[in-house]
């Protein structure tokens, strides 16, 4: 019963990549050109702030979706991950104070270990009970920063962002740039895993794990892997946080929003390639943003949650599945 | 009315000709203030209150015919209570919407992320209720409405001490005990010098987590070790439950109270009623004879008539007041330089002491006020739930600083046991 | 007022694999009809097809009940269930963290069964002494043979027309099965069943057999009109006889 | 902290007073996540609905809230049948409860959080009753009734709905589909009906919940998203299906919180909490009372 869909997954993998990684590179490489020089065009840095929300979605969103789109374990502590970059951030800052070019790859080191770590604990759980241990990971980190006052416990710590930055005529640019490559470098991560062995594998285990393993595919070593990456990503997301807002207390580094729109915008775009979590954060974030400066009052977060339902309920496999569905049925 | 208008507003004009190139086009284009406001998540309750006062003050404003001659406008988004969302409000607001003038949310983390887009325009940046948060930006263009002045950590506790220094037979023990966020923290550090300095001896000195749901294990730990004083750096549900549980297990002590966030409100207050009798606790205003500035009983029964449909805090005595006074002050500024040149309205009020409904401000130090004035009352004579009383004197009677004084300190705090 | 099951050109599997291709098979009012073939052959699949578990491809599925006709095909398993046609499942099914005694009313969850519980429990009890000992034990940590009973008795508590068994022998020791078998026969009279049985074991079910049926690669490879005629038959003996 | 026996029963009582609270936020969500495997994490959202409820009838119509959320409990039954029915047809039909059904529970949770928040404001809102205030004294104990309360209800309504679950018919079912749906249709039974019942019950309970909340501490919208990780692994902890277990695990973390934020200080109550639940996954998963 397993073998005709890790086929059938395999298949999809492939049909996918008929765009070559070349062709993926220099298409992510002449977008963000061109969006760079249009933005630059308005003249206003708010455009780069507001593109810099979104790219983290996109970023946080992919990152997640290697773990929870590919091998369907749903992770519920982003936010662990995440603040784990923003505090290696923020420790960075108030002690070797290294460029944030540098700080971004550590922050990613250390997250990933958070994955590694937390995968070895606990992916012998299956489904829900993993995405529970997960929440829990991330209030155990969240109370261990509360009672650490080296980075600001539950005070909340300054970062200063730093005066001058070469090549770079503002610091939001800067922030939009290392974001835009944070976020290019995730899909193309979330890419390739997909078209390899392990995302076949992951594939295989989220169908049917039981039935993967007696195939014998790694199922542990491949989830650690997955773990280890998603964390990684996640972190090196969050590293650039601390010098967007400044200031960065628990509750803000920790944020059930981002959980939220983490695991949102991937079931919105669908989970089962590396285009849904870029399709769901482009649209849900851009719609939040824009939905912040215009309607801006608690209708905002109403019309979040509205969208969202109305989404999952109407098109499951997120809009990608969508059209897909639609294409079949017209054919 | 509108005639009444029209002739203030061209009186007005008159003076922006002056300084304004082309006052015809100035008369039709109104001046936008711009911030962003918590409406929702944890800071809603205080932020929905503040954006009530702003618009009572534009509202006024503009009855009287506007600034230089020109309607005001408020611009504000829902920051959502997350600071992720105000770095790029306050790039929209300024580089968008061209807004002519920027305050600050409520409270300190979206001040705090507002700095760097604030500093960078070199905007004039008014705000509210932010807990020394140009301690690191040292920014010369910003100046802070909640009066804790330069040293804020220790105002929070430097009455109580005081006063607890000076009682007969003096304390000798206290117990510090509060939440592990930003104020409690810091309210509890303050603490901890002050009663170094006061020669009081700390026995317990504890942090619980926000969202602690049973207060009764943390005060029956502190009643074992007989503190003479209890010292509270709370928030909202924290302080209500503080409260509860110290009447529950029958802690009894010379003064409890201190920092305690929440109490300032109506809902509070209301809910606690005669639990907080003897209480003492730091607060911003009160109704009390010696805080009678000019407009302050106007702004607050006006303010009160619109609480209820704006779902907000209905007494209006903690940030109201404060947001009302920040556009007073921004009012005089604009009116004082005539012109809203951020450098010109900045050095003005730098240089200036402003009379508002909270009384008269000067500014100091990294932009927090000149002096400290930071009270410390004390509950006196509740009756019953009724949220009226508190609108009278003699409720909550300020004990400390002495030149607002309106009343002695009582002794002791003894808990109600039902 | 006949209670049969016709099962006419039925095709069915799961997803690309067919399963059962064109399979023809009936069970007339007080029947035991026995449906032979070894694992892999599509005896549980038909059981399915039946319960509707599994939706045929094609073909028919049609009950009679008390004289009235039922198309079986698109109905749920519980209605199917609710009209009188009871299966005792593969691996038995039972509510492991429940007692005998809850297994056994839940059996009774039609709604015309449950009117009687008491009796139909009494009468289980009856059948099943041993069921009776160990009526407020947990059904999991029952033994192999006993969980077979109390499959057999929830079954039965839905008070069915049709009672569709699905290999009462695996797992159990030979002097079990042939207890087992025993018990079946003894309530199809009692009881005035109309039974359709998939058995491994050929030698136990042609004990209480009337007709049978061999299938082999999901298809009917040989009906026999008696007992006899499927013990003389070629398929059974290269099956089951080890006659070449 | 010096340790004194005063202290320590002290503490241990106020854990389980607290546990009886946690007993009654989990019970809900032991039947639909333990028994019938439905994450809905919005359960705290509907425990806050059920706090307003309680606190509009008490400041309106001066109703106890316990009577209210008692009266309230009946139609959020039916609203509960309501909601399982539109996600059972939504998403449980088409197979894709797992992730898709988690996202539409967070759609809601958001949903109703904002609905309350548009509704009642964003202050803390609380009510008035005859036994907040007052305390009992048995020696060196003392207990607030504020507290006893919910621990009466608490544990009252976790022994009525084990008693439901064991008595009647349809408790029998919604045991048994939780442990096999399939067998439960094999017997005739429709494991959507059942659900359905099950579902129902589970807001009911939220309900109820609401109201001791709100007896115990004033609340504001957004405060239940605090409960989601601790109601979770209570659930956990418990062993997903057992509602004793759910007791005892609530009982658990009330005193294990209790005992924590008195001798080894308050801050690390929350970590200690959720460490236990994470040594639990990691080293009996199947929880305390699982199987």
């Amino acid at each position: 019963m397993t073998s005709p869909s890790i086929t059938a997954s395999g298949a999809k993998a492939r049909a996918s990549s008929s765009l070559g990684f070349p062709l993926i590179l220099l298409i992510c490489v002449v977008s963000s050109a061109v969006l760079y020089f249009g933005l630059s065009q308005l003249d206003s840095s708010y455009a780069f702030l507001a593109a810099y929300t979104v790219l983290q979605f996109v970023a946080l969103a992919t990152a997640w979706n290697i773990l929870g789109g590919y091998a369907g374990y749903v992770n519920f502590g982003v936010a662990a991950f995440f603040a784990t970059g923003v505090y290696t951030s923020v420790i960075i800052y108030k002690t070797v104070q290294w460029p944030l070019l540098v700080t971004i790859p550590v922050a990613a080191a250390a997250a990933g270990l958070l994955g590694l770590g937390m995968g070895y604990l606990t992916l012998r759980l299956r489904g829900v009970f993993f995405s529970i241990a997960t929440l829990a990971l991330a209030v155990v980190l969240n109370t261990i920063v509360v009672n650490w006052s080296f980075v600001g416990g539950s005070r909340g710590v300054y970062v200063m962002r730093p005066q001058e930055i070469i090549l770079f005529s503002s610091y939001e640019r800067y922030l939009f740039v290392v974001m835009l490559v944070l976020a290019i470098g995730s899909v193309l991560i979330a890419r390739t895993i997909e078209n390899s062995w392990l995302g076949r594998g992951l594939a295989a285990l989220k169908d049917d794990e039981m039935a993967a393993e007696c195939a014998g595919v790694p199922s542990l070593r491949m989830k650690l892997i997955a773990t280890t990456i998603s964390g990684a990503l996640l972190g090196a997301a969050g590293a650039p946080f601390p010098f967007f807002v400044t200031y960065v207390d628990p509750p803000t580094a920790f944020s059930l929003s981002i959980a939220v729109n983490a695991i949102a915008m991937p079931l919105i775009g669908g989970t089962a390639t590396w285009l849904g979590p870029v399709i769901g954060a482009l649209l849900l974030g851009t719609f939040q943003q824009i939905a912040t400066v215009t309607i801006s009052s608690a209708l905002n977060l109403l019309i979040v949650g509205v969208v969202l339902v109305i989404f999952i309920t109407v098109a499951p496999n997120g809009i990608i599945g969508f059209v897909k569905d639609l294409r079949e049925k017209r054919r | 009315m509108t005639k009444l208008t029209r002739r203030q507003t061209l009186a007005l004009a008159g003076s922006a000709v002056a300084t304004l190139a082309t006052p015809a086009l100035a008369q039709t284009s109104p001046i936008k203030i711009g911030f962003g406001m918590a409406l929702t998540g944890g800071l809603a309750g205080g932020g929905k209150a503040a954006l009530l006062a702003y618009q009572i003050w534009a509202e006024e404003v503009n009855a009287r015919g506007g600034l230089l001659g020109r309607k005001v406008e408020l611009v504000n988004y829902d920051d959502q209570s997350n600071p992720a969302t105000v770095p790029a409000i306050y790039t929209k607001l300024l580089d968008i919407d061209k807004v002519d003038l920027v305050v600050s949310g409520y409270a300190t983390v979206p001040t705090a992320a507002a700095m760097p887009v604030v500093m960078q325009k070199g905007k004039v940046f008014l705000s509210l209720f932010a807990l020394a948060a140009n301690d690191q930006f040292r920014y010369d263009r910003y100046f802070q409405m909640q009066p804790n002045g330069p040293e804020a950590k220790f105002e929070f506790s430097r009455g109580y001490f005081n006063l607890a220094q000076n009682l007969n037979p003096k304390p000798k023990t206290v117990a510090l005990v509060g939440a592990d966020a930003e104020f409690g923290v810091l309210a509890l550090e303050g603490a901890r010098e002050n009663a170094k300095k006061a020669g009081i001896k700390i026995v317990y000195d504890r942090s619980y987590p926000p969202n602690t749901m049973d207060f009764g294990s943390i005060v029956r730990a502190i009643k074992a070790t007989k503190p003479d004083l209890l010292f509270i750096g709370s928030y909202p549900p924290d302080s209500a439950g503080m409260i509860r549980a110290i009447h529950e297990v029958g802690l009894d002590a010379t003064m409890v109270g201190g920092g305690m966030i929440g109490l300032q409100f109506a809902a509070l207050k209301q809910q606690l009623g005669p639990l907080l009798n003897n209480v003492v606790c730091y607060d911003l205003y009160t109704p009390e004879p010696t805080m009678n500035f000019p407009g302050v009983v106007e702004f607050l029964k006006k303010y009160q008539e619109r609480a209820e449909k704006a779902g907000v805090d209905p007494l209006g005595l903690y940030i109201p007041p404060f947001a009302y006074a920040e556009m007073q002050i921004l009012e005089a500024a604009v009116n004082g330089v005539k012109s809203l040149d951020d450098k010109k309205l900045a050095d003005y009020i730098r240089a200036n002491s402003f009379s508002t409904v909270v009384g008269d401000i000067k500014f100091g130090d990294r932009g927090e006020w000149a002096k400290p004035r930071i009270l410390l009352i004390q509950y006196r004579g509740i009756v019953g739930n009724d949220v009226e009383q508190f609108k009278q004197a003699g409720k909550q009677v300020i004990i400390d600083p002495p030149q607002f004084k309106s009343g002695d300190l009582v002794v002791p705090f003894e808990s109600v046991k039902r | 007022m006949g209670n049969s099951l016709s099962i006419e050109n039925v095709s069915a599997g799961y997803g690309s694999v067919t399963v059962l291709s064109d399979v023809s098979v009936h069970a007339g009012d007080g029947e035991t009809v026995v449906l032979l073939g070894t694992n892999g052959n599509g005896k549980t699949t038909l059981m399915r097809c039946i319960t509707g578990q599994v939706v045929p491809s094609r073909g028919t599925i049609v009950a009679e009940i008390d004289g009235e006709r039922h198309n079986l095909i698109g109905l749920s398993t519980e209605e199917i269930v609710d009209l009188g046609i009871s299966l005792v499942p593969e691996g038995r099914r039972l509510f492991p963290r429940l007692t005998v005694e809850e297994n056994l009313t839940l059996g009774a969850y039609r709604q015309s069964a449950r009117e009687r519980i008491a009796a139909s429990m009494d009468f289980c009890f009856e059948v099943f002494p041993r069921l009776k000992e160990r009526r407020t034990q947990l059904a999991g940590s029952m033994s192999g043979g006993e969980q077979q009973m109390l499959a057999l008795a929830r079954a039965l508590m839905a008070s069915p027309k049709i009672l569709l068994i699905d290999e009462p022998s695996v797992g159990l020791a030979p002097i079990l099965v042939a207890r087992m078998i025993d018990k079946i026969a003894e309530l199809k009279t009692a009881l005035g069943l109309t039974v359709m049985m998939a058995e491994q074991n050929f030698e136990q079910a042609a004990r209480i057999a009337n007709r049978g049926y061999v299938l082999v690669h999901g298809q009917v490879a040989f009906a026999a009109d008696s007992v006899d005629d499927l013990r003389n038959s070629d398929v059974v003996r290269r099956l089951y006889l080890g006659v070449g | 902290m010096t340790f004194s026996l005063d202290l320590f029963s002290n503490a241990i009582v106020s854990g389980i007073l607290l546990g009886g609270f946690y007993c009654a936020i989990a019970v809900g969500i032991t039947i639909v996540f333990g028994m019938l495997d439905i994450v809905n994490i919005a359960h705290p959202a509907f425990i806050m609905t059920g706090g307003f409820i309680a606190y509009f009838a008490n400041t309106q119509f001066g109703i106890d809230p316990l009577a209210a959320c008692a009266i309230a409990m009946i139609p959020a039954y039916y609203l509960g049948r309501l909601l399982y029915r539109f996600y059972n047809v939504a998403f449980e039909k088409r197979g894709e409860e797992s992730l898709q059904g988690l996202a539409f529970f967070f759609g809601l949770l958001f949903i109703i959080e904002v609905a309350l928040l548009l509704i009642f404001g964003v202050d803390y809102r609380f009510v008035e009753a005859p036994y907040i205030g007052p305390t009992i004294e048995i020696g060196f104990i003392s207990i607030p009734w504020r507290l006893l309360i919910p621990l009466i209800v608490g544990l009252g309504l976790v022994l009525v709905i084990i008693a439901f679950l064991s008595r009647t018919f349809i408790g029998k079912a919604i045991l048994a589909v939780s442990q096999d749906p399939l067998a439960l249709r094999l017997v005739g039974g429709s494991p959507v009906k059942v659900k359905e019942v099950a579902f129902g019950l589970s807001i009911a309970t939220a309900i109820l919940a609401g109201a001791l909340l709100i007896i115990i501490q004033p609340i504001e919208p957004s405060f239940g998203r605090d409960f989601i990780g601790r109601v979770f692994c209570i659930t956990v902890l418990g062993g997903m299906t057992s509602l004793p277990g759910t007791i005892v695990a609530s009982m658990i973390l009330g005193v294990s919180e209790s005992l924590t934020s008195t001798f080894l200080g308050p801050s690390w109550s929350p970590a200690i909490a959720f460490g236990l639940l994470l040594i639990t996954l990691a080293v009996r998963p199947v929880g305390i009372f699982g199987r």
